[in-house]
């Protein structure tokens, strides 16, 4: 019972761990280029889930002040500033990615790793 | 045979995980050491110091604004990035 | 006015990388001067800022004013003014000996992103070895993964936009386990501040084990994936061998470089060595890196392609620098700052005296530098006083970094180090002097007896001839580094 | 998609949504949003009129040139505000301490320099999407 109390206190943090894994088990086992960068996606969402609700106050107020109240209580606004951030950073990782993967696909003309693998061992070995 | 390989090793890193999580500080209370007095600091000055009502754009432009001018160099380091990737040889007619 | 010095260092390098673009569409000497300039700036600006640390006593800059448990904290002390003036003195070389050799790696419409993009690659690395806070110091590195990525993919082959791939995708992992840690440990000190954690960590120690464990594990994976550390190097070779050569020397010989700086912080500044010891980290430490010092070598022996081999030695070389990391004593870090500055030197002596190699006579296969060494003398003499002090002879800057290894490890008392760094140091030797002996004593098919300066552009053949002294001179007076890397010891275990 | 209805639709959203998005940028220090999401929000009418215009017609309307000063002017701009604070007082990104004037908490041209970063960010972040999906829909055709 305690143990499901504990587990109940620490649902979002476990939620992240779960995306987190998640994300890498599509990493890993994908050969599909594409899935292997919604994988890295769904890991950057596990990891800003976790780092926002470390701010969480049950009863806070998003973290714009009132001047008429003078006692709310307001969330801790140090992770979503700085989530913020990292969200931009996981845009252009993204895009950069798929630029290549265009390319990738452009010259390969298969999204699948292994088959570009054995292809650029073709050429590297004849040239 | 690597993909059952795989998910062991991740159930294994993830039972890890959550027995970690279970000893960490609970979620949502007000005590817990993160709401320490740093935030408190930025929750009582932002308004006297900075004039802003909004908390978080107050630490994003003004506490921490060297953060903000990094992401700003990784927007124009995708763009740069991608250009450099995208962008064929002949200099686009149109 | 000098105490704002680095900030200024950081600036100029961004705005020069972000005026590159506007003045791409005109000729290229115009970037080229633009980038000598900046470099000569930064390189001056950090040599000052070094010479003022050293002298008068390490400070610290907060922007905006505040304290510095509020606003972001750039630490200016002995440690990071040293690896400052690495950073930009070697980049300023690598950077004036691309001027020539771009052009045959890389298509005209491209010189613009190029240099864009190497320099926001130092503007992040400066970022990073100066930062004194956890967040700024992941938005630097992801700056720096984006950029490393980018120079490897701008040459227009499939080959390295695949590599490209791989690298971003491992890379991005790492960054987002160093991300995690990163939130551990904001979650149980409420501190970004390394300054602030490093007062908090023994009684956060006491309450949260857990949190501080876990944090730790997630940032050394993550900061090992991208400094290369044996297992979990695999996209390496790749990205190293098939980037155009000044990328390739940059990303060996100073990024990799500036994760084990982040790694030296971590483990030094904000945990502490007495936690990471209590933890048993170091004997994991040691002992990865003394697989790496063996399995990369033994990789590297197989390579017939020269940037591939290069690239597989620098995986042993890690392996080296995280040896004395693990062996978490002054002596032991000490030794490894100094091998960080030294493999830094002799892997871009090695990496542009390749380039040049491709760059001259277009080859890259190692069977067929039979008496390169009479057509490309001077290349080859640089070339070879680099792989000399790889394998240890006395007399290059190689030699006195494993000297204050095996010093270090017998005042460790851990002998078994020592067989692993002769062990690898004779797998060095198979690999590396053939080609020496090939270059200078077998004979190509011309027959070429006499020995004449092979025509390469100056802008190439000066960078290389100013790292092969450094070479030299570091290897005979190792006190001129070795003086300031106790002042950088001092400040990380005091 | 050259669709009539699209096109007509479009034209009377996007004037709308960019509103909102300036709106957005502009209140970034008295309500939720700020550089980021305004910036998003402006980037995203420009991806929608490409889209139902098609790119030529984007084209005119957000030339690469302009893109790449916003870019470049984005940052220096940052830099410039920063440095205000150091020719003033020596301190970079100050605000109060630098002589910015604070004005009266929760009027629109309050709290300093927050509003001239926010600008900036909101400028670089909607350039940055428009290039990026300009780039990336030109290297289709």
């Amino acid at each position: 019972m305690e143990l499901l109390t504990s587990i109940l206190d620490h649902i979002n943090y476990i939620g992240a761990a779960a995306l987190f894994v998640i994300g890498l088990y599509t990493v890993l086992t994908h050969s599909n280029l594409l899935k292997r960068i919604i994988g890295i996606n769904i890991m950057e969402t596990s990891i800003f889930l976790f780092f926002v609700s470390i701010g969480y106050v049950s009863q806070g107020q998003s973290p714009i002040i009132q001047l008429s109240e003078t006692t709310a209580i307001y969330v801790n606004p140090v992770p979503s500033a700085l989530i913020l951030t990292g969200i931009v950073v996981a845009v252009s990782i993204t895009a950069y990615a798929l630029s290549l993967i265009i390319k990738l696909y452009k010259a390969y003309d298969t999204l699948d790793y292994f088959e570009i693998m054995e292809k650029s061992q073709e050429v590297s070995s004849n040239d | 045979m690597s993909k059952l390989l795989t998910i062991l090793v991740l159930a294994g890193l993830f039972v890890i995980l959550v027995g970690s999580i279970l000893r960490m500080p609970s979620l949502g209370s007000i005590d817990n050491p993160s709401y320490n007095e740093t935030t408190t600091y930025y929750l009582e000055h932002a308004v006297e110091e900075t004039g802003s009502l909004n908390v978080i754009a107050a630490i994003i432009t003004d506490y921490r604004a060297f953060d903000t001018l990094g992401e700003t160099t990784v927007l124009f380091t995708s763009i740069a990035a991608v250009i450099s990737v995208l962008k064929s040889k002949s200099k686009g007619g149109h | 006015m000098i105490r704002m010095l680095p900030v200024f260092n950081l600036l100029v390098l961004l705005a020069t990388a972000v005026l590159i673009p506007v003045f791409s569409k005109r000729v290229f000497t115009k970037i080229k001067q633009i980038s000598t300039v900046a470099m000569i700036f930064a390189t001056v600006s950090s040599v000052i800022s070094l010479a003022y640390v050293v002298q008068i006593e390490g400070y610290s800059i907060v922007f905006g004013g505040y304290t510095s448990a509020i606003g972001i904290e750039l630490t200016i002390d002995a440690f990071s003014a040293l690896f400052a003036v690495f950073i930009s003195a070697l980049a300023f070389l690598i950077i004036v000996y691309s001027f020539a050799d771009i052009t045959h790696e890389i298509d005209e419409d491209q010189y613009g992103s190029y240099y864009t993009l190497v320099f926001i690659l130092l503007f992040a690395m400066m970022g990073m070895t100066y930062t004194n806070d956890l967040f700024n110091m992941y938005v630097f590195m992801e700056i720096l993964s984006l950029t490393s990525c980018a120079i490897i993919s701008i040459k227009r082959k499939k080959a390295n936009y695949l590599a490209a791939l791989r690298y971003l995708v491992l890379n991005t992992i790492g960054s987002l386990s160093v991300l995690m840690g990163i939130a551990l440990i904001y979650m149980v000190s409420g501190h970004l501040n390394m300054g602030q954690i490093s007062l908090i960590i023994r009684d956060i120690w006491q309450l949260y084990p857990g949190n501080i464990v876990v944090a730790l594990g997630f940032i050394l994976t993550g900061l090992s994936i991208k400094a290369a550390v044996f297992p979990l190097h695999v996209w390496l070779p790749d990205a190293h061998s098939n980037a155009p050569t000044p990328s390739s020397a940059l990303l060996s010989s100073i990024v990799v470089k500036v994760y084990v700086i982040a790694t030296i912080k971590l483990l030094f500044k904000v945990v502490g060595a007495d936690i990471v010891t209590s933890l048993q980290i170091p004997p994991v430490i040691t002992i990865v890196a003394a697989l790496g010092m063996i399995m990369g070598s033994i990789f590297a022996i197989g390579q017939k392609d020269i940037k591939r081999m290069l690239a597989y030695s620098s995986v042993a070389q890690i392996g080296y620098i995280f040896l004395g990391i693990g062996l978490m004593s002054e002596q032991g870090l000490s030794a490894a700052l100094f091998h960080v500055i030294s493999h830094g030197f002799m892997k871009s002596a090695l990496f542009l005296s390749a380039g040049a190699i491709i760059y001259y006579k277009n080859r890259r296969n190692i069977k067929l530098f039979d008496g390169l060494g009479y057509q490309m003398p001077v290349t080859m003499i640089i070339f070879s006083f680099a792989a000399l002090g790889m394998v240890g002879i006395p007399g290059f800057s190689g030699f006195m970094s494993k000297f204050y290894l095996l010093v270090a490890i017998l005042e460790a008392g851990v002998p078994f180090y020592l067989g692993v760094i002769l062990v690898s140091s004779y797998l060095n030797a198979v690999y590396y002097l053939p080609i020496i002996i090939s270059a200078f004593l077998k004979e190509d098919k011309e027959g070429v007896r006499t020995m004449k300066v092979e025509k390469l552009p100056k802008s190439m053949l000066v960078p290389l001839i100013i790292i092969g002294v450094v070479i030299v001179s570091i290897g005979f007076y190792p006190q001129l580094i070795m003086q300031f890397i106790e002042l950088a010891v001092a400040t990380l275990i005091n | 998609m050259d669709d009539l209805i699209v096109k007509t639709i479009t034209r009377l959203i996007v004037p709308f949504i960019q509103l909102y998005g300036i709106y957005i940028v502009l209140h970034g220090h008295l309500s939720p949003g700020g550089g980021f999401s305004g910036g998003a929000i402006l980037g995203a009418s420009m991806i929608l009129f490409t889209l139902s215009f098609g790119l030529e017609e984007a084209k005119k309307k957000v030339p690469h040139r302009i893109s790449m000063l916003v870019e470049t002017g984005g940052i220096l701009w940052y830099i410039g505000v920063g440095m205000i604070g150091f020719i003033s007082v020596g301190v970079l990104w100050g605000n109060k301490i630098a002589g910015f004037d604070l004005g009266e908490p929760g009027r629109l041209l309050s709290a300093g320099m927050i509003p001239l970063l926010t600008l900036a960010i909101g400028a670089k972040v909607a350039s940055t999407m428009i290039t990026l999906f300009h780039t990336v829909i030109e290297e289709d055709e």
